[in-house]
């Protein structure tokens, strides 16, 4: 919602950061990114030298590596292994318990109220418009979601514009990034040249009262052309980019294509781009109930539609083959969200061609399919 | 009292054959009646005859040592009946009872046969008639292979 | 079970024991009141583990081994471990080798509270097994799963899971653990030494049959500091000390024409016993003082020589892995690297580690890019399968007076003595079956 | 609390009530279970505590066994009488058998009822033709009771209904009762019979007769093979796609389009179907493995 | 009194037993499982042998003597419902590694007296002699898949075992993919969970304890496994341990091993 009192421009330093990690840590349980097993992930963060302090990131299709940079810089790198979907779309969650002694059944829904609300620290731009995606996909609904709902009512978003894009980062052409758009509460634009400072800029009333206690002096001519420049820049060294163009109808016109099958040879079905994928929201309900025990619960877990019980019904997997799954995948991403959702499902984040084991990259493969059916696919890589 | 050309021409196989052509079809027609349980014809049988179901019903059945008799298709009013007169060794394939009391109009093949033959403007327009209803049959046959309504099968522990 | 009598003579015949790993057959035969022929018989099918372990890579044993057992896994992976690094000529650092000793103190407490409340108590109280003992005895079979829920938690934590474990690899481990993961088993494992020293008196009131053999023990030392687990050389009660890598020139298998089964002997000695009772005569001064108590308290002496009392030895052993685990969570502070690396080298290594039922001895030849051209394993079970037959003659020929079905029972009991892992041991049988063409 | 807080607050309470009231299931009694054919009953359900389930014919329910789970079942009952909440249940796997196991007093949960329904009453002033196949006649046995319910709004009303052997065929004596309808005609065919089976054998697309197309509203449910060839037919003889309302199936778990298992690509089959009207889902049906 | 509960036989072929173990590692459920079923045959935890016919018949172990190929068929004989538990038992088990070797050499390797062992050819899974009812995967087993596997069959339903790949499971939890950041070579994205994703947490590559996912693309993974580094042998090798005989992985790791030649 619109306000005047939002848009406020600062500038924080090194302990100014720190000091934004406090304010927030006294409200709210704060995620941000670290360094775990060889990558940048988000994870419960008090201090501001637990961030990637000087290291950057290597990411193409199938492969990633942190690499040590040459400056000091904490959000130097993309976008991070694991998606920020997790502190608000959990990979369980128990849905409703019910008691069964033989006599009497009740059931109780299972909303366990988070002790204290999450503050997403120092996230992308991709990671916010696969919110904003999350609220049309799991809110905007005839029937809400409503765990979804209650962590992300108190959900406090600092985000960290992106000035150094991976190789597998495409956001520009899906408009989502690197400068973040409309929905954080502060945004920071890190600038390392000169003085270590970030550019923070408050996104909503929240975000301006939490700034209006930091430690900052004003922002001015020299850091917003200086953070301007840094995005231009960031955007200009975008090398993917996903040919948006009629790619809906590409997609949705072509099941047959066969790309679909060259696909598949490559494909091993292991549902890692839609786990990494911070849109994907496909989940199963499972059901446990303990030997001897009257209570059973139910959750629901993520799933993927690369398993072959995903599309299970009795009698059999409705989509038996890879191609059929890889196409449901990519054909909902890209082309049936938009008419379910009204956006795409695609952000630009690039974790699909990053973590796929293979490296299958989903912006050749988009223009896969924009070659005439019958025409010889390209070499495979070595 | 209708003439055999009138009866003829209540069928839907019949229809859009011209007048000649009728008169030479009714040529060969005799209607006949069916008490409950009487065969048209048996397996076997020399077919020199075809049946268009008037009003009841024929079921075309076969036996099998060990699983009885199974019913394998029926026709009801305006139903076509047999084309072994058609095809070479013309002899009937299935047996054929009048389920219900019937009464059917029953063409005499053999006769057909050869005034399609002097004639192959009748001759293709029957033949063309007879396509459809053995094409429908046909396709029947194979939906019902896929033995839709079965339970599906898989292992429950 | 089948009992049957001759003419003549009696046969007591066991087609499956029961309570015992692995699927074995007991044999005696007594004629005119002398026993004629005992044999305990391996029916588990042969498994071939030594034949396909060459040509693989000197980094596989630890996982390829740890198949010949899943109630011992560690115990070959620690003596695949042991063998490959001297191989290759890598120590591992102390702290490496600390949380070797605490994982291996894991599949102690798992193995010992499995063999006592499982598969050993109920002959003692008198049921065929703890679920039937649990309807009388809950408490105590409770006992037994709050102890062996302590052990597989360690085994979790620090292996992965308890059965094959898949943390460990030639060199140490792949993630080390943290320190407030260990330090959350440490009232677990407090609980359950406290059952443990409770299961030492419980276990002590048991009723004994006055059973005693001359076996000649075998265990390892180590040179310095604590009871022998993942490390040592070899002694014996016959004074006989030697390293690991003599093992082979010390000790033979010998095919005896009344058996079917190899059995494992001191060269120019005869048999001889490995486990509980030998660790325990040769190194219990190197008991922590709450085992050596209990021990005390439970009326052991220096040396434990009836091998129904093994159950006492265990429950001691139960609070010595316990006490030790403790002691060794305690002193963890992190290692400065998971594992070192081991680069293959040609060569020939030898590793031996206690194993629950006795020592383990691995032996392996390396081509110099570290395929495996030998391989030689050697455990607990195949070592002790002369004593075992010997206790069967020794105790039968004393007690030809019992019936039928209650000496067949204590020949059982007898066999469980050792907590016998037919599985470990099926490579070194002989089987009486026909040659089939696959 | 500031008075946006408040709203914003508001409207959280609203969000989550609306979200548990889809997504946490009611418990519910049998009442009665009676047995159709040897692999399908069909059970009567009351609620535990609370008021009855009202629905639209087409309309299924996520019916559930505590520990067991839960599967989507088409309502069979009279929407105009949903005190008798009913359920035909095919015993074809793990869950439901323990459904169709369930005996009186058993208490089931139920979720929904959830999707589109027939829209029976767009058919007003015209001929309703009612196509099932198999257990496809539970989901539409609600239209035909609530068409008879109002029978003056409708011309002809016809049900072509197709079994696999006598033995199948589900709602046996209440079919006998329609057939004794003058206002209603009939048809019953089966894939296999014995000699003693007075009935058609044949598919169910040749009971289909004359229609007059402009004016039939055809509602179609059985296998997704046999209601291709009924679609095939039906525009054949002439009625127009948008007049043939087909019910899909696919693998329905949340019931509230947030799952995403029973997508049938820009679908959700649970919140834009089951019924669908043909030339929604024609082109989509043609595709394999969609 | 009439016992109306299920009766449990456990049987074992060639094995560790560490696939048994597993259900007796089951401490805070045993009992529970103890009281359910009535425990007719289980040597390994008890003396006491009920005859059969078995309501529910788990097996462990796979085929390898004429012997066991004869009794596994008096187990199904007997037995309502028969289950394979573990890798041994769905797919010949570590012990398959003979499959791809000489037998005849295996025996003069191990044994003084190699005429004495009686052993086939090949180890095969129970599946291969006799009709499975339900195939329980892993070496060893899992705890929770064991124990939905007896509770859904008391429950009279079908188990609810996921044939989803270790990938799905790496997600849940959290793990950084290791051959995407590390280069490690893993099995994961082809074989089947049900270990919680447990070797890359921590920090090592699957090697396949679930056996291959259904319609695993073996192909594909072998050759991105090349470009990790993996020589073919290696990739034999990897193939060839626990689920070495699994159709998936044979068929992948013969083609390998013609390549290493």
């Amino acid at each position: 919602m619109p306000n005047q009192s939002t848009g406020t421009e600062a500038v924080l330093d090194l302990p100014g950061l720190q000091a934004l990690v406090d304010a927030l840590a006294a409200t709210h349980t704060v995620i941000g990114p670290q360094v775990s097993d060889g990558a940048i992930v988000l994870g419960p963060l008090a201090r501001v030298d637990q961030l990637p302090v000087g290291m950057g990131d290597d990411q193409d299709a199938g492969s990633y590596r942190l690499r040590e940079r040459t400056d000091r810089a904490v959000f130097g790198y993309a976008a991070s292994a694991v998606p920020a979907k997790r502190w608000v779309f959990p990979p369980r969650e128990p849905m409703s318990r019910t008691h069964d002694d033989g006599t009497t059944v009740s059931v109780e829904p299972v909303l366990a109220r988070p002790q204290r609300p999450v503050a997403l620290f120092g996230v992308r731009s991709c990671d916010l418009a696969a919110l904003a995606v999350h609220d049309r996909a799991l809110l905007a609904r005839p029937v809400p979601d409503p765990w979804y709902a209650q962590r992300r009512a108190g959900l406090f978003i600092v985000v960290a514009a992106c000035t150094t894009p991976a190789r597998s980062c495409f956001c520009v052409s899906m408009g989502t990034g690197p400068a973040p758009g409309a929905g954080f509460d502060l945004s920071l634009t890190e600038l390392v040249e000169g003085e270590h400072r970030f550019l923070v800029t408050s996104g909503s009333p929240a975000g301006e009262q939490l700034l209006a206690r930091l430690p900052t002096r004003a922002a001015d001519t020299v850091d917003r052309s200086a953070a301007d420049a840094a995005l231009r820049q960031a955007a200009e060294s975008m090398t993917r980019a996903m040919p948006t163009d009629g790619l809906a109808a590409l997609l949705l016109g072509q099941p047959e294509h066969p790309a679909w099958a060259e696909v598949a040879q490559r494909c091993l079905a292991c549902g890692n781009c839609t786990l990494a994928c911070p849109t994907c929201f496909c989940t199963s309900i499972v059901e446990t109930a303990e030997l001897g025990s009257p209570v059973s619960e139910r959750a629901r877990v993520w799933d993927s539609c690369f398993t072959a019980d995903f599309s299970h019904m009795h009698g059999g997997s409705v989509r038996t083959g890879i191609s059929a799954r890889y196409r449901q995948w990519m054909t909902h991403k890209l082309g049936a969200w938009v008419e379910q959702f009204g956006v795409s499902g695609c952000v630009g984040c690039g974790r699909c061609i990053t973590w796929c084991p293979v490296g299958i990259d989903i912006t050749e493969q988009a223009r896969a399919l924009a070659r005439p059916a019958g025409q010889e696919p390209r070499e495979r890589k070595p | 009292m209708r003439t055999m050309a009138e009866t003829l021409a209540d069928y839907p196989f019949f229809a859009g054959l011209d007048d000649e052509a009728m008169a030479l079809v009714a040529g060969c027609a005799t209607n006949v009646h069916l008490a409950a349980d009487e065969f048209l014809f048996r397996e076997g049988e020399p077919a020199e005859r075809f049946f268009l179901v008037r009003q009841g019903r024929v079921a075309l059945e076969l036996h099998a040592p060990g699983q009885g008799r199974v019913v394998l298709d029926t026709a009801d009013d305006g139903d076509v009946v047999g084309w072994s007169w058609l095809v070479p060794p013309y002899r009937w394939f299935t047996d054929a009872r009048a389920v219900v009391p019937t009464s059917a109009t029953a063409i005499d093949g053999a006769c057909l046969r050869g005034k399609c033959d002097q004639d192959p403007v009748l001759g293709y327009q029957l033949l063309q008639r007879v396509a459809v209803v053995m094409y429908a049959r046909l396709q029947a046959a194979r939906v019902r292979m896929l033995d839709l309504y079965a339970a599906p099968g898989g292992s429950r522990v | 079970m089948t009992h049957r009598s001759k003419a003549g003579g009696r046969v007591l015949s066991v087609d499956a024991l029961a309570r015992v790993e692995g699927e074995g057959a007991m044999h005696v035969r007594i004629d005119g009141g002398a026993v004629t022929d005992v044999a305990l018989r391996i029916v588990e099918p042969p498994r071939f583990f030594e034949a396909f372990l060459r040509g693989r890579a000197w980094t596989e044993p630890p996982d390829i081994t740890a198949r010949i057992c899943g109630i011992c896994p560690v115990a070959y992976q620690m003596s695949a471990c042991a063998a490959i690094e001297d191989a290759c000529g890598v120590s591992v650092p102390t702290e490496i080798a600390a949380l070797r000793r605490l994982l291996y103190c894991g599949e102690w407490i798992e193995s010992h509270a499995l063999h006592i409340f499982f598969l050993h108590a109920p002959d003692f109280l008198g049921y065929d097994g703890a679920i039937e003992m649990a309807r009388d005895h809950g408490d105590i079979v409770g006992r037994g799963l709050a102890i062996k829920r302590a052990g597989n938690a360690l085994l979790t934590v620090l292996g992965g899971r308890s059965v094959h474990p898949i943390n460990v690899r030639v060199g140490g481990f792949y993630r080390l653990p943290g320190s407030d993961e260990l330090a959350g088993l440490r009232p677990m494992l407090l609980a359950a030494r406290g059952a443990a020293i409770e299961t030492v008196r419980l276990v002590a009131g048991f009723d004994f049959p006055d059973f005693t053999q001359p076996h000649e023990f075998l265990a390892l030392r180590p040179a310095e500091g604590r009871y022998p687990l993942e490390a040592g050389s070899i002694v014996t009660s016959g004074g006989l000390a030697f390293d690991v890598s003599a093992f082979d020139t010390h000790v033979v298998e010998e095919h005896l024409e009344r058996s079917n089964a190899l059995h494992a002997r001191l060269h120019g000695r005869g048999p001889y016993v490995v486990g509980p009772l030998a660790r325990y005569s040769l190194c219990s001064d190197l008991l922590s003082p709450l085992a050596a108590t209990a021990a005390a308290e439970a009326g052991l002496g220096v040396e434990c020589r009836n091998p129904f009392r093994s159950i006492v030895v265990r429950a001691v052993e139960l609070v010595e892995a316990l006490d030790e685990a403790v002691r060794l969570i305690d002193s963890y502070a992190g290692a400065p690297a998971p594992y070192v690396e081991v680069p293959a080298r040609a060569g020939t290594g030898y590793g031996a580690t206690e194993a629950p039922r006795g020592l383990l001895y691995h032996r392996y030849s390396l081509d110099a890019e570290g395929r495996i051209l030998d391989a030689k394993i050697v455990p607990p079970t195949s070592q002790n399968q002369a004593s075992m037959e010997a206790d069967l003659r020794a105790f039968v020929q004393a007690r030809l007076d019992l019936d039928d079905d209650e000496l067949t029972r204590q020949c059982e009991m007898a066999i469980r003595n050792y907590d016998p892992c037919i599985s470990c041991a099926t490579h070194f049988l002989d089987l009486t079956l026909e040659r089939t063409a696959g | 609390m500031s008075e946006s807080a408040q709203e914003a607050s508001a409207d959280l309470d609203a969000l989550v009530a609306t979200g548990l009231a889809g997504l946490v299931p009611r418990p519910f009694r049998v009442d009665r279970s009676r047995r159709e054919t040897a692999d399908t009953v069909t059970l009567t359900l009351a609620p535990v505590t609370g008021g009855s389930l009202e629905f639209a014919a087409g309309q299924f329910t996520m019916l559930g066994v505590p520990g067991v789970g839960e599967v989507p079942i088409s309502i069979s009952g009279d929407p105009t009488w949903p005190d008798a909440l009913q359920h035909t249940v095919r015993d074809v796997g793990g869950v439901s058998h323990a459904i169709a196991s369930a005996r009186a007093g058993d208490v089931l949960t139920v979720r929904g009822p959830f999707g589109t329904g027939w829209g029976v009453g767009d058919g007003e002033g015209g001929d309703v033709l009612i196509v099932a196949g198999g257990i496809g006649l539970a989901p539409l046995r609600p239209a035909l009771l609530e068409l008879l319910a109002h029978r003056h709004r409708y011309r002809t009303v016809t049900l072509l209904y197709g079994a696999r052997t006598p033995q199948d065929i589900l709602f046996a004596e209440e079919l006998a009762g329609w057939r004794g309808r003058f206002d209603l005609e009939v048809e019953l065919s089966v894939d296999y019979a014995p000699p003693s089976w007075r009935g058609r054998v044949g598919l169910v697309t040749a009971l289909i007769a004359s229609v007059a197309p402009e004016q039939t509203l055809a509602l179609v449910c059985g296998p997704e093979v046999m209601m291709r060839f009924v679609t095939t037919e039906l525009l054949h003889r002439g009625v127009p796609a948008g007049q043939i309302r087909l019910s899909m199936e696919r693998a329905m778990s949340c019931g509230v389009g947030l799952c995403g298992h029973c997508q049938l690509r820009e679908l959700f089959v649970c919140l834009d179907g089951p019924v669908f009207r043909a030339d929604r889902v024609l082109g989509l049906m043609a595709v394999e493995e969609l | 009194m009439v016992d109306h509960r299920a009766s449990l036989a456990v049987f074992k072929l060639a094995s560790c037993d560490g696939c048994q173990l597993t259900l007796l590692n089951c401490e805070d459920e045993l009992l529970a499982v103890a009281g359910k079923v009535r425990i007719a045959y289980f040597p390994e935890a008890t003396r006491g042998v009920l005859r059969g016919p078995y309501d529910v018949a788990l097996v462990e172990g796979s085929v390898t003597t004429p012997a066991d190929a004869e009794r596994i068929g008096e187990i199904r004989a007997q037995s309502r419902t028969l289950v394979s538990i573990g890798a041994c038992a769905t797919s010949g088990g570590i012990q398959a590694l003979r499959n791809v070797g000489d037998v005849e050499e295996f025996r003069s390797i191990v044994y003084a007296h190699p005429g004495y062992i009686a052993t086939l050819a090949h180890s095969t899974p129970v599946a291969q002699h006799v009709a499975v009812d339900f195939e329980l995967r892993g070496c060893p087993v899992d705890k929770g898949q064991l124990l939905e596997l007896l509770t859904s069959l008391l429950a009279g339903r079908h188990p609810r075992i996921s044939t989803a790949s270790v990938c799905v499971e790496c997600k849940l939890r959290g793990t950084v993919c290791l051959p995407v950041s590390r280069g490690v070579a893993c099995l994961g994205p082809v074989t089947q969970s049900g270990c919680s994703g447990l070797c890359p947490a921590y920090g090592r590559g699957c090697y396949g304890c679930f056996g291959p996912v259904p319609g695993a693309n073996l192909a594909s993974l072998a050759h991105q496994l090349a470009v990790l580094g993996l020589r073919p042998e290696d990739i034999t090798r990897l193939l060839r341990t626990v689920n070495t005989a699994a159709p998936e992985f044979a068929a992948e790791s013969a083609r390998q091993e013609m390549m290493s030649r």
